[in-house]
């Protein structure tokens, strides 16, 4: 069925075209009862059709799935070439899945302009789908940098106090990087005489002062996506002051959009930059793991904690990718390699479903309180159980409890790099202890105690949540648990294509 | 001398806008003021009719004319169509502000015409002799367009800077061409390129000369450090005047870049290639640091397009016929970005008052979606930011550099459109996340909503499928 | 006897007084314009020594055309002078400063 | 029977989650979770049998005792399963969890009957503490049995972290004490300071062996012995050793070793129910229960076990002295199960795996009934808890007095009690250890001998001082003394009656026969040539050992100090302050901790993010480069100054500099 | 001979030059100017340029800067603070106009710009053949043939500056009083009435 129907294409534009028609609905935005049913239902349709994706996938060929090809601007040799293999196929899943939750949580909660919202997700739904299915570096740039637009406007729009400082500073940062990226393109356009499939870079023979340069230029744009330390900056920012939708939509789902940079364009296009500098990178993620974990520990702010902590978690996305080199020169094992970077990618969709989690938690209690501080809170447990008992269940994901998905990737990824080096398994261990810390410290602080006196009348009169919310809880629950339980049925998915790419990558050096 | 007819229907359009402007003029004259209406008609009428014969003449080949200082070719062709088609845009969207302003007389659209036919007649330059006249007969007409809101302080300050600036510049710009000539000994610039390109000449003499042209081209394009007079005049001209200074002089300034260097000098494109590196790095460094100070949104794009003045250079200094393609892609996707620009200033500008500050364009989401949804595609493609047209301007420029070596000067081109994209999205912050200082609607007639949709619409389509505007680029040369 | 140089250096002394001139003028706008024709005087000069010594009547053709565009560009600019003095009661450039930054 | 062990682990999880996550009455999470344990204790009895005494395989009709269950995820060759590996100390374990878990799950039919009263009214979560606290203990069970089945370090991690979490919500259960919040963090905490270092254990078992397998593990095990591994460049470490050691270290973790001790006395804060299960019984043992299990990893490590040992003895002894100066009676059984787990790790170290493993089970069955016990006190002196305000009451509740006593006299070691043959077992083992010449073999021969009279003067002090002597209560609490209900004195009963038999009766099997003999390993050279010759002769022979005159000792100083001359302690008290001052303080740990570990952790943070992100990163490059931009811009626009001559000046400028740059250089 | 009247006018030139950019008085500046512009028409005499050096001394001299005079009269201005600050920029201006000098010097100096000029007086033989060797007749030759196209251009930037010139200055009487009948009809009842509800008081207090 999948040859007849374009899916890839359609999942880009059913929620692009969707998002424009709710746009059109914007002009009696008071009265904006169609909307919310409207940008669900397409979000959920968006989600119906990319399950085929996972289960028509074949799990035994390393090579693109669902292809589209079709030619875009001819002058360029740019063509409209879409497809995925199991390192993409998760992510993009994992983009349907989420929306139709961010949409959910936003249902009464957002007053101010309701169709602009919806269709901002929307339209950034398609575009998220685009980047992760584009194989054509042109189309894949285009999607990436258009994506800045929605979130940009989500943030300003819907946003906190200091929206303004927040949405400008996550554009220009992320901008800053990926233009760098362009230059890299366009170097490899030239390079691989005028052609952008992606596929045809990772077959260049690139001198290595040039792998070099591209390999930093896509650092640049990947580093501040994902984001790695020390450009990690805009990230808690955008996250405080970003409506609830858009901070669950930006941990959820575009952060990964860096590491999967990574994957797609750094390991294969440039193997032996690549390897030269993972150590830089390893060191990086080290930092993030680590130093991260401790800025975390004093943060006052909920989402900026949890902002902090999904740096930190990225840092094992990295960590797992670049461990690679080391294993192999160690062990030769590819099939620890392999955990590593698959124990990553595990971690990339585990850490959408948690910390999209988390930030809707966070955004339970904001749409009751109006406040993020840590401070207002506490006691939280005693009217609000149901909501507690989510809360932690997540904290404890995030804390890397087996059992959980957040486990999985941090398991692998440990595992992988002790084959690597002791000290590099050691210092990213220490997220056992300070995740746990920085996670239930939280948890103690708003979830557990009583409620003060001078809290009476705030936290005393939180009201449960209600189905809709716990809805949306569940299902994240649902998946977290599931993962971490099983995590097989992921893991297969992306086996072949990871494997794929580590010969690509031993092969080439 | 008898001048064949032949020759003369290669010159059909400017003559056809010659006579057209006189025609209005005289009818400006005498007709009541009730019918000021058919000034804009037969403007439109003009502008129409031109491009009916330019592109009724298209045949592809290179024509050359009246004693080899007409030039019918390819380049010329594209150029003028798109100097119709922004001159058209720009009359449709300035009637209402005209209006309000008392500005809507015979002689505004008198001089827009002998601008036009100013900059039609550089396209098809082929002579120094035609091109200074061509030149000067677009300053003459810009330079009493500015002022001609006679009772603005800063529209005639701005006109006497201007004009003395520009003089000043094609005093410049002369005193190279007199070089040249005496080196050369030849005025025509394919013959200017034959004795080059001999090569008995000593190159430090050509290069003086040289020095002085490009001086006088910088001013022009408004390219660092001869930029000084163009935020002024910017924001002093009245917007209707802005609007056509900054969209469509953009081409002629291009086709004289070319006609001049690429033409007549490209046997000095390594000693030009050099002088446009340094103008353009300057050019988009100062363009796109100083707009961020701006709280003028005229003298912000102004700023902007000094920086645009440094990237559309970039293309030309590669010295390679992709480069020129992709230049000229990147003028004409400006012009388009920057008519509609302006456009939506003038949208937004009634009688009295003049949406000129920044803050002016607050809460504009709020007032009106559409608009501030059109002003946002702007602004992006500016910004250059796919998927709008401005992005594949960029795009075009930078993937010349780069294929030519220059992978610096790509990553510096780059970092300073981020710093660029700064003022872009302040505007978009403005209309989207701040309130509104009014609530006053926002009023327009039909055909100008059409147009400024179109517009902006147009920026996204084309640049969703750019196809068909590289193909026109890279057919010309 | 004479070399072209002679009357190049002329030009070259007369170019650089006007543009001297327009620098150090900043209180009366008319002598700006009066530099501007100096200017163009000097391109002259260069285009008839070129014309004489290259035996080639197109340099002063091109001084014709010269003349014209001087004399065109003279009477605009000393419209907008008017205009200008008519809005401002000065033609003190230092008092064009109502833009800036 | 793969069915039968499923159903095992899964009823208490069905439990858990019918208890848990459905709104059911009080009554139905009680009989659900009740029945759901209730059956799997009786299936794991089941199961012990055919094991046990049938010596049946029981998986794969009775051709292999490792079952997996489904793949986890699989890496080429390398397969992470979960699965179960059921043979003899599976089984023991099983029945011990099972059995202590379900007389815990009655017993907190009677203690949590009341919780309402802990809450707060206006708190929602207290309307359903009851259910859930079923929930959990429920998921607690679940948990530690999939612990001990696991057939693979992944899923002994899991099981292992599991408990943890499940320990962490208990002990936090009366969330709206500050104290309990504090103590279940603290507890997470340190816990997942073992867990680290078990973790790094587990990725060097993988790194070594290429599998997680037990089995696999084990059987590669001895080829590795030459192995080693650089930490520090040019040290090498045996690779055994390395893996042994960090495993161990979650060990310490879990089973509240010196210094992860800390966790345990706090996490007194939960329900009296939850310590007897989780913080005496069953959890803090799994350290034991690893170690015990990987005994043919630890048998190629003198090293690692030397370690073990000295880390077993020092807990045994200084813990034992925390006992003394305790007044909450629950800390006192806290001081004692840490000082108890010291005697089993040390029994690790001295390579008598089977006797830790029998001082574990013994243990689980005494140190569950002093809990209940005192629980059953602390009901009776509605939830005060301090000994001091208690004396005489063994005649208002003779059942718990008697059970007490029971509990008390196994903990000592009298002989024919439980505790005498584990802990006796374990003095010989060591022993024999310092006979071999074990490094700090010695000093835990000693530690330990010198233990057994601290447990028994603390044990008798705390009975004494709570069911004799002088009524020390008010008047109010008096009045309304009484026996615990049914469901609180039932489970009393039933476990008095292993603590007071199980020794005797399965001493020869365990450390004598071949119980253990297809689950420990102990290396030819470390396993001791004594024979057992009847329990009655190790009894008599017990008499004529130290311990037993020092349990005596112990005693009659218990007595003497606090039924005859009851002055005394207070006077010791005032000439000892300083090391009364420091056993109060717990050695300086908490102090210590929480300014080292928390003050420091949170300094850093602070530094890294005020220092760091706010203003370098934040301060410097992001806003700094802005800022920059923005004073640029700023000087920049400054240069169009509006005046026209310096516009011109500008472009002369710029044809000089042109010029002079192209055309003469 | 030829020299010293080069160097003289040149002299004269340069200084009457140097004066325009230097007096207060813009009077005296446009005077110097046509003093610098009949010099040079003699040095274009030199150059055999006749009739543009005629050009230049009508149409410049007698069009051109008698419409600077005439402004430079018409605006009233005051000449007293005309050249406060002067000073201040002179030495930064005479420096840069000398270091540009000097730059075009070494350029124009060259090699290249010494050769001799043709002749620069007429020789007799030309001169007999007056007609075809007269510089108006040569340039007559070329600007309607060659240059027809230029030409034109000219023409109409002559008339674009006419345009531009007079709908710049050209004023409307401000204070003519002509009635427009159209508006007058056009006017409607709401453009100059506008009713005001008030609310009615309805008690007294």
């Amino acid at each position: 069925m999948s040859a007849e129907l374009p899916l890839l294409s359609l999942l880009i534009w059913l929620p692009i075209a969707g998002g424009v028609w709710v746009l059109t609905q914007s002009k009696d935005s008071e009265d904006a009862l169609l909307v919310r049913p409207i940008a669900l239902t397409i979000a959920v349709l968006t989600f119906l059709f990319s399950l085929p994706l996972f289960f028509s996938f074949d799990i035994t060929t390393a090579s693109m799935q669902f292809e589209e090809k079709l030619p875009w601007i001819q002058a360029l040799n740019t063509y409209y070439h879409l497809g995925v293999d199991g390192i993409s196929m998760p992510l993009i899943l994992l983009t349907t899945f989420i929306t139709p939750l961010v949409i959910l949580s936003a249902w009464e909660v957002i007053k101010n302009r309701p169709a602009q919202y919806m269709a901002a997700f929307l339209i950034m739904e398609g575009l998220m789908n685009g980047v992760f299915a584009a194989l054509d570096a042109m189309l894949f740039y285009v999607f990436w940098e258009a994506m800045l637009v929605p979130m940009f406007i989500i943030i300003g729009v819907w946003g906190g106090a200091n929206r303004i400082y927040a949405s400008l500073k996550f554009f220009l940062y992320t901008l800053l990087g990926s233009v760098l990226m362009l230059v890299a393109l366009l170097y490899m356009y030239n390079q691989s005489g005028g052609q952008f499939s992606i596929l045809s870079f990772h077959q260049l023979n690139l001198s290595s002062t040039a792998q070099t340069l591209i390999f930093l230029a896509f650092l640049a744009a990947f580093a501040v996506k994902v984001p790695m330390w020390p450009v990690h900056t805009w990230l808690p920012d955008a996250h405080v002051e970003a409506p609830t939708g858009g901070s669950v939509v930006l941990a959820a789902i575009m952060l990964k959009m860096g590491t999967y940079g990574f994957l797609r364009f750094s390991l294969p296009i440039t193997p032996q930059a690549s390897h030269e500098l993972a150590w830089f990178i390893i060191l990086l993620s080290l930092i993030a793991v680590v130093y991260i974990g401790f800025v975390a520990l004093v943060q006052q702010d909920m989402k900026k904690l949890i902002a902090y902590s999904s740096i930190s978690h990225m840092g094992f996305v990295t960590l797992g990718f670049f461990i690679m080199f080391a294993i192999l020169q160690n062990t030769q094992s590819k099939d620890i390699a392999a955990m590593g970077i698959e124990g990553a990618m595990i971690q990339m969709i585990s850490h959408g479903f948690i910390s999209g989690a988390l930030f809707l938690c966070v955004g339970v209690l904001y749409d009751r309180l109006h406040s993020r501080e840590i401070s207002t809170y506490g006691g939280v447990a005693n009217t609000m159980p149901r909501f507690a008992m989510f809360v932690v269940l997540f904290a404890m994901a995030n804390a890397g409890l087996p059992g959980t998905s957040g486990f999985v990737g941090e398991f692998m990824v440990i595992l992988s790099s002790f084959q690597a080096n002791f000290w590099i398994a050691f210092l990213a261990s220490t997220t056992l202890i300070l995740g746990a810390a920085y996670t239930l410290w939280m948890i103690k602080r708003v979830i557990y105690g009583s409620i003060a006196d001078d809290k009476m009348e705030t936290v005393g009169r939180l009201t449960d949540i209600n189905a809709r919310e716990t809805f949306i809880l569940a299902i994240l629950a649902l998946a977290v648990l599931f993962f971490g339980i099983w995590p097989a049925p992921l893991q297969e998915v992306m086996h072949v294509s990871v494997m794929n790419l580590i010969e690509h990558v031993t092969r080439s050096q | 001398m008898n001048v064949p007819m032949s020759e003369l229907y290669v010159l059909l359009p400017e003559i056809f806008v010659l006579v057209m402007a006189c025609v209005i003029l005289l009818v400006s004259v005498y007709i009541p003021e009730q019918l000021r209406e058919l000034n804009y008609q037969l403007a439109q009428l003009t502008v129409i009719g031109a491009a009916v014969f330019t592109l009724g003449n298209s045949t592809g080949s290179t024509v050359v004319v009246m004693n080899s200082m007409f030039i019918h070719d390819p380049m010329s062709i594209v150029l003028k169509a798109f100097i119709y088609l922004i001159t058209f845009t720009v009359f449709l969207y300035s009637r209402q502000y005209l209006q309000d302003r008392d500005l809507y007389k015979g002689e505004y659209f008198v001089l827009s015409l002998y601008a036009m036919l100013g900059m039609q007649i550089m396209v098809s330059a082929c002579h120094f002799l035609t091109l200074y006249l061509g030149l000067e007969l677009l300053s003459l007409s810009l330079y009493a367009m500015v002022a001609m809101q006679r009772d603005s302080q800063q529209a005639t300050e701005a006109a006497m800077k201007y004009f003395i600036l520009g003089a000043l510049a094609s005093g410049m710009l002369l005193y190279g061409i007199s070089m040249l000539y005496g080196i050369t000994g030849t005025l025509e610039l394919q013959k200017l390129s034959a004795v080059i390109a001999e090569g008995n000449i000593d190159n430090k003499l050509l290069v003086f000369g040289l020095v002085f042209i490009i001086v006088g081209l910088a001013f022009k394009l408004g390219a660092v450090p001869f930029h000084m007079w163009l935020p002024d005049v910017y924001q002093g001209a009245p917007t209707a005047v802005t609007l056509f200074i900054s969209a469509a002089p953009k081409l002629a300034a291009f086709s004289l870049l070319m006609r001049f260097l690429v033409d007549g000098l490209s046997g000095l494109h390594s000693d030009w290639q050099a002088i446009l590196i340094i103008l353009s790095i300057l050019s988009m460094g100062l363009g796109n640091i100083v707009a961020i100070a701006q709280t003028n949104i005229k003298r912000m794009l102004a700023y902007s397009a000094i920086s645009h003045a440094g990237y559309l250079m970039l293309g030309i200094l590669t010295a390679t016929k992709d480069g020129y393609t992709a230049s000229m892609f990147y003028t004409i996707v400006y012009a388009l970005m920057s008519m509609g620009s302006f456009g939506v200033i003038l949208l937004l500008s009634r009688a009295g008052f003049e949406a000129e500050r920044l803050d002016d364009f607050k809460g504009l989401n709020e007032r009106n979606p559409w608009y501030a949804f059109i002003m946002m595609i702007l602004m992006l493609s500016m910004a250059g930011l796919p998927p709008m047209l401005g992005f594949w301007a960029k795009w075009s420029v930078l993937n010349q550099i780069v294929l030519s070596g220059f992978v610096w000067l790509a990553v510096l081109a780059v970092i300073f459109s981020v710093i660029g994209a700064f003022y872009y999205l302040r505007v978009i912050k403005l209309m989207y996340f701040d309130k509104p200082e009014s609530t006053e609607a926002i009023v327009a007639n039909a055909d100008m909503r059409i147009a400024i949709s179109l517009n902006g619409l147009g920026i996204l389509a084309l640049g969703l499928f750019p196809q068909m505007l590289f193909q026109i680029c890279s057919k010309v040369f | 006897m004479l070399v072209l140089s002679d009357f190049l250096i002329l030009g070259a002394v007369l170019f650089c007084l006007s543009i001297a001139g327009i620098f150090l003028n900043r209180k009366n706008i008319i002598i700006l314009l009066m530099c501007i024709e100096l200017m163009l005087l000097a391109v002259n000069m260069n285009f008839i020594a070129f014309s004489h010594f290259n035996a080639d009547i197109a340099g002063q053709v091109f001084v014709f055309f010269i003349l014209t565009v001087a004399a065109a560009e003279a009477a605009i600019g000393l419209a907008i002078l008017v205009v200008l003095f008519r809005n401002k009661h000065t033609i003190n450039v230092e008092d064009l400063d109502s833009m800036k930054g | 029977m793969e069915f039968i062990c499923l159903l095992i682990v899964l009823l208490p999880l069905i439990g858990s989650i019918g208890a848990g996550l459905f709104t059911v009455s009080r009554k139905t999470a009680h009989w659900l979770t009740n029945t759901c344990v209730g059956l799997s204790f009786f299936l794991s009895v089941y199961v012990f049998k055919l094991i046990v005494l049938d010596k049946l395989l029981p998986f794969h009709s009775g051709t292999s005792n490792e079952l997996t269950l489904y793949t986890w995820l699989s890496f080429g060759k390398l397969n992470l399963e979960v699965g179960f590996l059921v043979d003899s100390l599976t089984a023991m374990m099983m029945v011990t969890v099972t059995f202590v878990s379900w007389m815990v799950h009655i017993y907190t039919i009677g203690y949590m009957s009341d919780d309402e009263h802990n809450w707060s009214d206006k708190s929602l979560a207290g309307k359903s503490s009851y259910q859930r606290f079923f929930s959990y203990i429920s998921l607690f069970t679940f948990s530690m049995l999939m612990l001990v089945m696991s057939n693979n370090f992944l899923q002994l991690f899991f099981g292992w972290e599991a408990v943890g979490l499940v320990s962490y919500l208990l002990i936090g259960f009366w969330l709206q004490r500050d104290t309990a919040i504090y103590a279940n963090l603290k507890a997470f905490l340190v816990n997942r300071v073992g867990d680290f270092g078990f973790l790094l254990g587990i990725a060097a078992v993988l790194m070594y062996f290429n599998t997680l397998d037990y089995k696999e593990v084990f059987a590669l095990a001895p080829s590795l012995s030459n192995v080693s591994i650089e930490i520090f460049p040019d040290i090498e470490w045996s690779a055994i050793t390395i893996i042994c050691i960090f495993l161990f270290i979650g060990a310490m973790g879990k089973s509240a070793q010196v210094p992860l001790h800390v966790w345990l006395p706090d996490s007194m804060e939960g329900p009296t129910p939850i310590s007897a299960l989780i913080h005496a019984a069953t959890m803090v043992t799994a350290g034991v229960f690893m170690v015990a299990r990987m005994s043919p990893l630890y048998e190629l490590s003198t090293t690692a076990l030397s370690f073990i040992l000295i880390v077993g003895a020092i807990t045994a002894l200084f813990m034992g002295f925390l006992g003394l100066v305790q007044n909450d009676i629950k800390r006192v059984v806290a001081y004692s199960t840490l000082s108890q787990l010291g005697y089993m790790t040390v029994a690790l170290g001295a390579s008598a795996y089977a006797a830790g493993v029998f001082h574990l089970m013994t243990h689980a069955f005494f140190k569950a009934l002093l809990f209940l016990a005192a629980g059953s006190v602390i009901i009776a002196m509605h939830h005060e808890q301090d000994m001091r305000k208690m004396g005489g009451l063994r005649k208002y509740m003779p059942i718990t007095y008697i059970t007490a006593l029971l509990g008390t006299l196994a903990l000592t070691g009298v002989p024919f009690f439980s505790g005498f043959f584990s802990k006796d077992a374990i003095i010989e083992a060591v022993h024999f250890s310092y006979e071999e010449g074990r490094f700090g073999a010695g000093f835990a021969y000693f530690s330990l001998v010198f233990g057994v009279f601290i447990t028994s003067l603390y044990s008798f002090r705390m009975f004494f001082l709570t069911f004799h002597g002088k009524e020390r209560m008010d008047e109010h609490t008096r009045k309304h003394l009484h026996e615990s209900p049914v469901v609180v004195t039932v489970p009393l009963i039933l476990l008095a009656i292993p603590s007071v038999l199980i020794g005797a009766f399965t001493i020869e099997a365990m450390l004598y026969g071949d119980f253990f003999e297809s689950a420990i390993h102990v290396a030819k050279e470390h396993q001791s040539s004594h024979d057992f010759h009847g329990i009655s002769t190790f009894v008599v022979h017990g008499l004529t050992q130290p311990p037993f005159w020092l349990v005596l000792a112990g005693f009659v100083t218990a007595y003497s100090l606090y039924m005859q001359w009851t002055g005394l302690p207070a006077l010791i008290q005032s000439k000892f302050v300083f090391l009364h001052k420091i056993l109060l303080d717990n050695y300086g740990f908490d102090r210590f901790n929480s300014w080292f570990f928390a003050g420091g952790a949170r300094g850093l943070g602070t530094l890294c993010w005020s220092v760091g992100d706010v203003k370098l990163i934040d301060g410097l490059l992001v806003n700094g480069s802005a800022k920059v931009i923005g004073i640029f811009s700023q000087v920049f626009r400054r240069i169009q100054t509006g005046f026209l001559s310096q516009y011109a000046f500008a472009m002369i400028i710029g044809l000089l500099v042109l010029l002079g740059w192209f055309v003469h250089f | 001979m030829i020299k010293l009247i080069f160097y003289f006018f040149a002299a004269t030139l340069v200084f009457s030059s140097a004066r325009v950019i230097t007096v207060r008085n813009p009077v005296h500046a446009a005077l110097f100017l046509v003093l610098a512009f009949f010099s040079s028409a003699v040095i274009w005499l030199l150059l055999q340029a006749e009739f543009l050096a005629i050009v230049l001394v009508l149409v410049y001299v007698g069009a051109v800067m008698v419409l600077f005079l005439f402004v430079v009269m018409m605006l009233d201005i005051n000449l007293t603070t005309m050249r406060v600050g002067f000073a201040r920029y002179l030495f930064t201006g005479i420096l840069v106009g000398f270091l540009i000098l000097v730059e075009m010097f070494l350029v124009l100096d060259s090699s290249f710009f010494h050769k001799e000029g043709l002749a620069l007086l007429p020789s007799i033989e030309s001169a007999k053949n007056l007609e075809s060797s007269s510089n108006t007749f040569a340039l007559a030759q070329v600007l309607y043939t060659n240059y027809l196209y230029p030409f034109e251009i000219a023409a109409v930037i002559l008339l674009v500056s006419m345009v531009a010139a007079i709908a710049l200055t050209m004023r409307r009487r401000a204070y003519s009083r002509n009635q427009n009948p159209a508006q007058q009809v056009e006017i409607k009842r709401t453009d100059r009435v506008r009713l005001v509800k008030m609310p009615s008081s309805t008690s007294a207090d």
